[in-house]
């Protein structure tokens, strides 16, 4: 059979084809955020798009992020299907009131009346030395709240593919895009549609460490692994894609082949999405642990402007690479 | 006739208290009118009633602080019928002026539930129950000193030096705690691999899963010719699970080869050793024994035995172990502790039993009220004390707790026994091996199976007196072995 | 459709105009006025004996402002409201039986048992629930009304909210969009001068929140909030207008609470001689007051209303008291939807 | 039962209840209780797995032919 007809993107073309479509097979679906329309979008994912569809399905709001995500929550409550874009996970922090009290419960405190089939979409994570508030990775912190999922597209198949999924879901789903992502350039198949968003995926198979990861850590985990295998030590690294929920059973049929687990994370250590991972390792594969689970974390820091203390303080493949070794022992 | 309770003012509100009556018997209220002032922990409010009628009686007066839902007053209903002020008629409000209240802070949230109260405990100082916590001293064991039962500072001291002493008792004296990563410790089990004697490569000296399989290998390609410590030797006190410390481990622990079988002998020989050398130079002790009848006790047990499955068969020991246990709560000058020159006699019976561990080592785990528990009971808990005593898994608390010790030496052969009081305990009884013996019955030679049961005390606790009439004590409760 | 520029800087007070509307009308106002303020008196006595728990915001004094907003209103409309909603949620068409299980926190409740006092829904009915945080709801409110203008749908958002909300960032957040893409809102303030235990004049540097809605370019008035015929004309008029393309409206309606913030507080920020000069006003006594000086409410009918009121009551009550807990098996239902779990 | 099959289910038996016994070196003939260091409570346990693995009942009276090795294997073949 030949190989189906690939076709040369980047990540952020893929985001851009995905909204595109999403805009095109349903009418309920319209674009709002800050500078979505025309400025074409701060990271130039929604370029193009203002043109294509019109002032009223691309609206550029005021920067008001409380009330264009709680507006969003309202018209997907009306029925309406919005992708509403933050900027950056930054400035989520001035809407998690209406993400957390509105959106993520609604349904549940009004007995199953109020569905709030809505997308959130924001960049996240650091790399770029624009210093702390604008370096957070605060994944971690939206993974804790029932009533939401929570998805990192680290790949151009995921990015191409996971937001019309996402809003299918009658539930409000957030996909997190981290900005050292958005040149990613490579092939994906012409016609990559839709994809699962309920499971991990397997990147590289290995025997004697499991290296689990998600979103911008994924390439630096993916060469951690290269450099193993050059010391003979075969990684398995495991891109969580799923944040919330997670996607147990992967994690640990992995743990329980390895028996050695390490765990990269771009946010800070304490309460991390990697100190859940690590507390459900010791819960569910206790018994598999041949060695301390290990984590690669940010440095507990405010991230540093200049670029040698952001890189310190950053997960990198050297530091992945050390603590598998230690792991294997 | 209708009650006003105690209104829940709140949703933190559990109990009020009336500040002011503004209404006394036989007033006439209506629904709504305010008719007392109730004080809960943040402010004074006004309490309304919520029918129509005459003051009955106020049962609870002014300053009382009662639970929601206590009936404050009573009222008959339907004073001369006047319906709920009809709307358009003027507003009639006859309460007093009432001087405010000083502003009560007052947060959004309400705060939580203030803890009810504890139940009732040995009266105690707080400072003395910090006290006791800080030295895991658990007050409820103890019998205050101090005025009317109190526990004083002086009992927590003491209970606190006496766990001390116990903890440092020979057998008690663990080696150091071996580090086990879960996996090695669920293939050790699949291969039954004694841990005590596997060597660690892991991070900080633990013990992984290729150590073990390790382990395994040499123990099945027959006796190891080097010299490796005797396997066997039981992980003293229950091995912790693995501590996950993420420092660097201090250099004392990260020499090359972790404590080998030997050294753990090793140490615990030395423990041993400095008891019983202790024991020797502070403890007066004096001997006395007897050789008792062991005729009925054997036939009664023999006939027990006969319709019992095997896992619920008793041995000849367990009716030994149970008649020490009896006698020595008829006679409580064996039973108890010697410390700062004074004897305390012990609460229970606590008996301890010298179990050898193949291969060297001794520990003397006690069985927890062996003076009140069933022979099946005390058979069971003989059973499991040494199976756990030889696997490593006995508790810290029942390595420290015994109040007398025997030890039983007749499966090995030995006829009688004198053995060494572990102190602080005041007495260690012998048991050695039952044997056919030619014995003077009403003047003819008969042969019967007797026992030499030997007692060590501690003079100054108890005089040979005391001592002689306790083993004939044993003695008599084994010639009526069903009423054990 | 160009917008009715705002007139809002002349804000005037809006005077009921003449024609009287007839008296069966008048008489129903009064009717879901007492249904109201029996509604909440029954609460009071259903806390003080620990039935009912949590926060519970008594609207006793303010009943004119949801009755007459609500005549303004149609079915197709939605409502957005707050934590003081038992009578938003009565004049709305919630069953009585509904909400009063929902005090309970019964399954047969209109949030099924879950939300309690603070919290009723009935989508069925457009009433988008009442709203905990301070301000939480204005943002769901014009989300609304932004999916209705985005399909062409001619209805109103009303959305409820007090003078304490005025200080929120989402309040001005809200104005500004709501203005700036026309959207269908009905804003109705309840300015009942307290913010919990913050007088209004303590908060805001300009207390008159007409005034000040209109700088964000939309219509805005106050209306007396005490007078249900006047609420009635105000709200009317402005509903029309946003019904008709003419963007969000304001109302002010200047009202008073009789009773505490929530269920018992001190009462230390105002005094009672305010207290007792604003139930001089009492919004039922003057509708009562009139309709029996034009010799329209004889004893005997608003006996029978009264009693009529209170037999629905108690039998809501028992209904409440007999019927089920959620059972503890549910209680992960609807964190997320059954298919999508 | 066999007598390679009885021998097989004692030496199971006894390195269930001493792990590190060393059967190895164990003379057929010589006392099983002394050799192995079983006492009383071990060797209750011995009699309490035999009659678990054969299924068959050993009372009292037969814990003679369990002295030695051969003994028992004798014993629990010959049942």
């Amino acid at each position: 059979m030949t190989t189906a007809q690939q076709v040369k993107t980047t990540y952020r073309e893929a985001m851009r084809a995905a909204i595109r479509e999403a805009l095109q097979k349903d009418e309920r679906v319209f674009l709002m955020g800050e500078d979505v329309g025309s400025y074409g979008g701060c990271f130039a994912v929604s370029l193009g798009l203002l043109e294509e569809f019109g002032p009223e399905r691309i609206r550029d709001t005021p920067l008001s992020e409380s009330a264009f995500v709680g507006a969003g929550i309202g018209a997907a409550m009306a029925g309406m299907r919005p992708i509403v874009e933050i900027m950056t996970v930054n400035f989520s922090l001035l809407a998690l009131d209406q993400i957390l009290n509105n959106a993520a419960t609604l349904l549940h405190m009004s007995g199953g009346q109020c569905n709030v089939p809505l997308v959130i979409r924001m960049t996240t994570g650091a790399g770029r030395q624009v210093a702390a508030q604008h370096s957070h990775s605060l994944e971690g912190w939206y993974t804790h709240i029932p009533g939401i999922k929570v998805l990192a597209p680290a790949t151009l198949e995921d990015a191409r593919g996971m937001l019309w999924t996402a809003l299918q879901d009658p539930d409000p789903v957030l996909i997190f895009e981290h900005g050292s992502l958005y040149n990613l350039q490579g092939m994906i198949a012409a016609d990559a549609g839709p994809v699962d968003i309920r499971s991990a995926r397997v990147r590289r198979e290995g025997g004697d460490v499991s290296l689990i990861t998600y979103g911008g850590t994924l390439g630096k985990t993916l060469s951690a692994a290269d450099q193993l295998a050059a010391d003979g030590i075969e990684a398995e690294v495991i891109d969580l894609r799923s944040l919330r929920p997670l996607d147990d059973v992967t994690i640990m049929a992995s743990v329980a082949k390895t028996h050695r687990a390490v765990i990269v994370d771009e946010g800070w250590r304490t309460g991390s999405l990697s100190a859940e991972v690590c507390a459900r390792m010791t819960e569910q594969a206790f018994y598999e642990l041949d060695a301390p689970v290990a984590r690669v974390c940010s440095a507990e820091v405010p991230m540093p402007y200049p670029r040698h203390l952001e890189e310190a303080a950053l997960p990198q493949a050297e530091r992945i690479a050390v603590a598998a070794r230690e792991a294997v022992g | 006739m209708a009650d006003f309770r105690m209104p829940a003012l709140g949703a933190d509100m559990d109990e009020g208290t009336i500040l002011e009556w503004l209404v006394k018997p036989g007033d006439q209220v209506h629904k709504g009118d305010v008719i007392a002032v109730i004080d809960t922990a943040k402010a004074a409010i006004d309490a309304e009633s919520f029918c129509t009628g005459n003051i009955e009686q106020l049962v609870i007066g002014v300053g009382q602080t009662v639970p929601v839902g206590t009936v404050l007053a009573t009222i008959t209903e339907g004073a001369p019928p006047r319906a709920q002020r009809a709307p358009g008629a003027p507003p009639v409000r006859k309460k007093p002026e009432r001087p405010p209240r000083p502003k009560a802070p007052r947060k959004r949230e309400p705060e939580g539930v203030a803890a009810g109260p504890g139940q009732p405990t040995p009266t105690i100082s707080p400072l003395t129950r910090q006290r006791a916590r800080d030295l895991g001293v658990d007050v409820a064991t103890l019998r205050g000193s101090g005025r009317g039962g109190s526990i004083t500072r002086a009992d927590v001291e003491r209970a606190a030096a006496q766990q001390r002493k116990a903890a440092a008792k020979p057998a008690g004296q663990p080696g150091r705690r071996i580090r086990v990563s879960p996996r090695a410790r669920r293939v050790a089990e699949e291969l039954s691999v004694a841990l005590a004697s596997v060597h660690g490569t892991g991070p900080g000296g633990s013990v992984t899963e290729s150590d073990v399989r390790r382990a395994a290998l040499t123990r099945e390609t027959g006796p190891p010719s080097g010299g490796t410590a005797p396997a066997g030797v039981a992980a003293p006190a229950e091995a912790a699970p693995q501590r996950v410390t993420g420092q660097r481990p201090p250099a004392a622990i990260a020499e090359p080869a972790a404590r080998s079988a030997a050294e753990r002998t090793r140490s615990m020989r030395q423990a041993i050793a400095r008891l019983m050398a202790r024991s020797k130079r502070e403890i007066p002790h004096y001997y006395v024994s007897t050789t008792i009848d062991m005729t009925s006790s054997l036939n009664w047990l023999r006939e027990r035995n006969r319709e019992l499955e095997v896992s619920e068969r008793l041995v000849p020991a367990a009716l030994l172990l149970k008649a020490v246990a009896v006698a020595a709560r008829q006679v409580p000058a064996v039973n108890g502790y010697w410390e700062d020159d004074q004897f305390s006699p012990a609460a229970a019976v606590h008996l301890g039993l010298a179990i050898s561990l193949r291969g060297g080592g001794l520990l003397t785990p006690a069985i927890q009220g062996a003076g009140t528990l069933g022979l099946a009971e005390l058979m069971s808990r003989m059973r499991d004390l040494v199976i756990r005593a030889r696997s490593g898994r006995l508790r810290s608390s029942e390595l420290t707790n015994a109040t007398i010790t025997v030890t039983n030496l007749g499966d090995q052969g030995v006829e009688s026994v004198y053995g060494v009081i572990y102190p602080p305990q005041v007495a260690l009884v012998g048991i050695g091996k039952i044997i056919e013996r030619p014995v003077a019955i009403g003047g003819l030679i008969g042969v019967r199976p007797v026992v030499v049961a030997t007692l060590s005390a501690d003079h100054r606790a108890s005089d040979g007196y005391t001592g002689a009439r306790y083993l004939t004590e044993i003695s008599d409760l084994l010639q009526r072995p069903e009423d054990l | 459709m160009t917008r009715a520029g705002g007139d809002a800087l002349t804000a005037n007070t809006a005077q009921p105009d003449t024609a009287k509307p007839d008296t069966a009308h008048r008489k129903e106002l009064l009717r879901q006025m007492l249904l109201i303020r029996r509604f909440e008196e029954k609460c009071v006595e259903l806390y003080s004996a620990a039935q009912i728990r949590g926060f519970v915001h008594l609207y006793i004094g303010e009943e004119a402002v949801a009755v007459g907003v609500n005549q303004a209103l149609t079915p197709d409309d939605a409502i957005v409201s707050t934590y003081r909603e038992h009578g938003h949620a009565l004049v709305r068409g919630l069953p009585l039986e509904s909400v009063m299980a929902e005090m309970y926190g019964k399954t047969t409740g209109c949030s099924r048992g879950r939300g309690g006092s603070m919290h009723l829904f009935d989508v069925s009915r457009r009433f988008y629930g009442g709203n905990a945080i301070v301000g939480g709801g204005l943002p769901l409110a014009i989300g609304i009304a932004l999916a209705d203008r985005m399909r062409g749908a001619e209805r109103v958002t009303a959305c409820f909210f007090g003078d304490g909300a005025v200080a929120e960032g989402e309040f001005h957040e809200c104005m500004n969009l709501a203005a700036l893409w026309d959207l269908p809102v009905l804003f109705c303030c309840e300015n009942n001068l307290y913010a919990m235990g913050t007088a209004l004049s303590r908060a805001q540097a300009q207390t008159d929140l007409a005034l000040r809605a209109g700088t964000y370019g939309m219509s805005a008035w106050s209306a007396d909030g005490m007078d249900v015929l006047a609420v009635e004309h105000a709200a009317r008029r402005a509903a029309e207008a946003v019904r008709a393309g003419g963007g969000p409206h304001f109302l002010e309606l200047r009202t008073y609470r009789f009773r505490a913030h929530s269920m018992y507080d001190p009462e230390l920020y105002r005094d009672k001689a305010e207290v007792e000069q604003w139930r001089q006003r009492d919004p039922i006594d003057m509708l009562a007051g009139r309709l029996r000086n034009a010799g329209e409410l004889p004893d005997d009918e608003l006996t029978a209303m009264e009693s009529d009121i209170a037999d629905r009551i108690d039998a809501s009550v028992a209904a409440a008291r007999a019927a089920p807990d959620e059972p503890i098996e549910d209680l992960t239902t609807f964190v997320y939807s059954p298919e999508s779990s | 039962m066999t007598p390679d099959q009885a021998r097989h289910t004692i030496e199971e038996a006894v390195t269930q209840i001493a792990p590190d016994a060393d059967l190895y070196h164990l003379a057929p003939e010589s006392d099983l209780r002394d050799g192995l260091e079983l006492d009383s409570l071990d060797f209750l346990r011995l009699v309490e797995i035999l009659s678990e693995r054969t299924g068959r009942r050993i009372d009292e009276d037969d814990y003679p032919h369990l002295a030695t090795l051969n003994s028992a294997v004798k014993f629990l073949a010959a049942r």
